[in-house]
């Protein structure tokens, strides 16, 4: 892959999370349901169903316009949390780039950051909480090492998503303190958050196309 | 799963039409997943939304209207419905007098409303919002989601409604409604797992002698799995739960409510607990309504709900309502 | 066995004392396990009792109030009260226009019925009876014990109900009472069976792809055991039952009734289903019920009650009436 | 045991039928759970401990009028279609056997026969229908054959016991044609009658104590 992301490549990202948010379904829903209402899911492949629709219907032109066109489509399908949470990740990530063509993986960084940073102020969970900011927070984190020492694309999401899987595993001995996994209270330690496996998934398909 | 339905992707749109096909006095827009009045807002009347996920019929179409709700949003099998519907909603019952928005506290129904107030008031419409958080299982703190909103909503629904119907104006509605909160308390107990259509499968296992205790209206475990006791000494561990967080004194309201699955002649033995126990801390039950109101699909268990009253409350609770699930006085 | 109750021997007397609590518009005799109205006897006023066994809630006592049953007699779960219980409930509603038993058609319930009348008879009391038997699942003939009374036993108690309000006379309350009857036919499915106290655990076997077709309200199988499908042709199956024994033509009362354990939600989309197959057929549901009204305890599954109306019916079904189950117009 | 049997002797009777429902409570609604309601053994259990109550209360002088008292007792308690049937087999035999203080085999005989008789007026079965006449029909016809043959009232009365067993096993191939189980159709067919299995254990327990 050449070292800048173009828009068929923010579509082909989209188009390669609904492929792996589809075949997780059950899992994700079963993790829901060990320490919430089993329908994360269900809810995530409504949603990304309803984003590939929105996509085919008119290919937005930029990643930044393709980007909240998939957060305005998520926050308008998918309810519960994460539909805005996610919603508002995309949305914010997509404003950052605003209409640039070509994204540099500092420029992805940034992006990312901001999404974080939206999910961040809407549902004010900190790390820690058990939700999927212990996903997102990490890989955004090892993103920015990777553009620090320069490394390429590729290189540099497999990092973040790699973080991502780590740090959804390290959502397991947590006690959660924010979503529906919080009513557990000490109950809730032991399981994988749902959100934050799949917000592991989201990133490891953006690194799927990346080292295509 | 054995299940009455016709496919696991279309329950909620399917069981819509049938509120429609039963319900002259309602309005359903079934695309966007809407129930509203058939009479349409009243001038000068303040406009009631509510909803949430689906599975806890009657709740919320089944309180839609005179004396209610004007509109109720449902979204999927326990998942918030979404802002466009919401959107939707505040924009076709406002009529100049403001929107409340009664919302049960969990993140989604709040993250989901929320964004709906906002658009709502940029597209001109004065919104109020009212967080219902009375499942005392779940200990509040700043650091948490908060409580869980479960059978107080019914009756933030009824008395705000009939507050509405006497045309006071939003922040009245508003006030009436966050006391009938504040004064409200509930706890619950499983006997049963439910079944959710997407699922399949029961949300957890329970053993024949085991139960789980303070759980919500979403299928979830409880606080903490107990052994199977009789029904009073089920009935005097919820209401003790309640009295620690919100000491039950003087006249009260009170709800015991069932969880889906659990037949009526059971809720009637547990009625008859909720009184003895009343008796014994010289409180009385001066209202009180038995059945299947707030539910969690097929659950076998119980839930009660009490609520101290007053002068207002009582009145406003007294005054005629006429909704699918919940009619008197017309 | 899991259930709300305090002791599988008192599960009657305990429910019993729970709806005293909650219904202060009725008078419960716990020791007798009769409930009637509150306010008495009204002079002039033909009285209505019905009862049976227990685990069909709301079913009878439910129905008792304006516009109803004057008492109920509450016999052990699903065994028919004895003659002694409708005897006294038959002294204390008459006020001189004789009384109307609304008897459901089991050996049982027409045994001690019949017993009663009789003593009561000899104590002066004019009684009529009214046999219920709409149940299409059993083929009637001379040689056998009938069809069953389901659903339709509520269409009967509140339609004759309404007509005693007015005034009418004992023979013309019979009469309509048995017009509804005459014109009602049901069928109900079962998705699961259900569990009695006594027995301690399900009255038969299902497995999760199987269903009971043409059950009764006492947790027996049905006549035949066949493949569970969708709820549309589920209801198809139980129209066309009912077609097949009386056409369905015109303005009907459509009843979707939940055996007990099945939630709101899967009853309304049954209903769906009804009001596209009424549509098939040209003829239509002017009035209906969702809801759980004749139950078999925790039983999962459904019935359809079809009553072909005409408008001394209609007017009389939607007369004023005011019971826990039933309210409407007060 | 002497050839007549006196009001103790009854007495016993009850008190033997009594511990024996007791007993097989479970049994009987089990039978009763496959074709009826599950309820055949609570309801004669529940009629039967009344009954022992009420003549632990005022212990009747004759046996016709104990077993007078057992019927009324049986209508006044059990409900459902046992109740009234059994509390006029009963009432019919105690009224026939008028106020004799001792009751020959041939007066248990016509006493029994009446009983029969009330049982088949009231529920209008027959045999074969499927019902505790099935047990009762044939112990009254085994009964009057022992009285021809001049029987002792030990012998007779467990002639009669074995017929009543007989017959109830002979309703299992039956369809049901009359109360509950009927509405089952064919799917009656390969299950005992509750109340023919009930009419055999009360035969039995006259039985016990005769042959004391
Ligand atoms: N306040 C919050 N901040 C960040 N993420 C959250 C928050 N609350 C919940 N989540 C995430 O949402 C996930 C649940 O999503 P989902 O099951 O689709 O919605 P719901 O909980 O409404 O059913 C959780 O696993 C968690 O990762
Ligand atoms: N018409 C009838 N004639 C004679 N016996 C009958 C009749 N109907 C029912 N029975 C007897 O009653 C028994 C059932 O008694 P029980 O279960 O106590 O009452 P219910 O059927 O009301 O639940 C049946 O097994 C049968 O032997
Ligand atoms: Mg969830
Ligand atoms: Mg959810
Ligand atoms: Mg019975
Ligand atoms: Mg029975």
């Amino acid at each position: 892959m050449n070292t800048a992301m173009d828009t068929a490549l923010f579509a082909a990202w989209i188009e390669e999370t609904a492929r792996t948010v589809a075949a997780e379904r059950e899992r994700l829903t079963g993790l829901d349901a060990a320490i919430g209402d089993a329908d994360h899911g269900a809810n995530l492949d409504r949603g990304f169903t309803a984003v590939t629709t929105a996509l085919a219907d008119r290919a937005p032109g930029t990643p930044g316009s393709l980007l909240v066109l998939v957060g305005n489509t998520l926050i308008r399908k998918v309810g519960g949390a994460s539909g805005p949470l996610y919603g508002t990740a995309f949305r914010e990530a997509g404003k950052t780039l605003g209409d640039t063509p070509e994204v540099s993986v500092a420029q992805l960084h940034a992006a990312l950051e901001a999404g974080l940073a939206g999910v961040r102020k809407l549902g004010s969970a900190a790390e820690g909480d058990k939700t999927m900011v212990d996903a997102l927070a990490p890989a955004v984190r090892a993103l920015e090492a990777a553009v620090q020492d320069g490394k390429a694309p590729a290189e540099a999401i497999g990092a973040a998503a790699a973080a991502a899987r780590t740090g959804a595993e390290a959502t397991i001995p947590m006690q959660a303190r924010k979503g529906r996994a919080s009513y557990l209270g000490p109950r809730s330690v032991g399981h994988e958050d749902p959100g934050a496996a799949s917000t592991a998934l989201v990133l490891s398909a953006l690194h799927t196309v990346a080292a295509r | 799963m054995k299940k009455l339905i016709n496919d696991v992707e279309s329950v909620v749109p399917d069981a819509l039409r049938g509120v429609a096909a039963a319900h002259p006095g309602l309005r359903v827009d079934v695309d966007n997943q809407i129930v509203f009045r058939a009479s349409g807002p009243r001038p000068g009347k303040v406009g009631l939304v509510s909803g949430g996920g689906s599975g806890h019929e009657p709740l919320h179409a089944g309180f839609v209207g005179y004396g209610m709700l004007d509109a109720a949003c449902a979204g999927e099998i326990f998942t918030s419905p979404v802002p466009d519907q919401m959107i939707e909603a505040t924009a076709a019952v406002d009529d100049g007098a403001g929107v409340l928005h009664i919302v049960k506290n969990y993140t989604g129904d709040v993250l989901n409303f929320q964004m709906a107030a906002e658009l709502s008031g940029e597209e001109g419409v004065r919104v109020e919002s009212v967080l219902v958080d009375d499942d005392v299982a779940v200990r509040d703190s700043l650091y948490t989601a908060g409580r869980r909103g479960t059978g107080a909503t019914l009756f933030v629904e009824k008395i705000a409604g009939a507050m509405a119907e006497t045309g006071a104006p939003l922040a009245e509605v508003a006030r009436v409604a966050r006391e009938v909160n504040a004064r409200s308390r509930s706890f619950g107990v499983a006997l049963s797992p439910c079944t959710t259509p997407a699922a399949g499968m029961p949300t957890f296992d329970l053993a024949d002698t085991e139960i789980e205790l303070g759980i919500g209206i979403h299928g979830e475990p409880g606080r903490t799995r107990s052994a199977m006791r009789p029904a009073r000494e089920l009935v005097h561990l919820a209401m003790d739960a309640i009295h620690e967080d919100l000491p039950i004194s003087g006249d009260t309201l009170v709800m015991v409510n069932g969880m889906g699955g659990t037949p009526l002649i059971e809720l009637y033995i547990a009625y008859a607990a909720v009184v003895e126990h009343l008796a014994e801390k010289g409180a009385r039950a001066a209202r009180n309504l038995v059945g299947n109101y707030v539910t969690s699909l097929d659950m076998q268990g119980f839930s009660i709900t009490v609520c101290r009253l007053n002068e207002e409350l009582t009145r406003l609770w007294d005054a005629p309502v006429e909704t699918p699930a919940l009619r008197w006085g017309r």
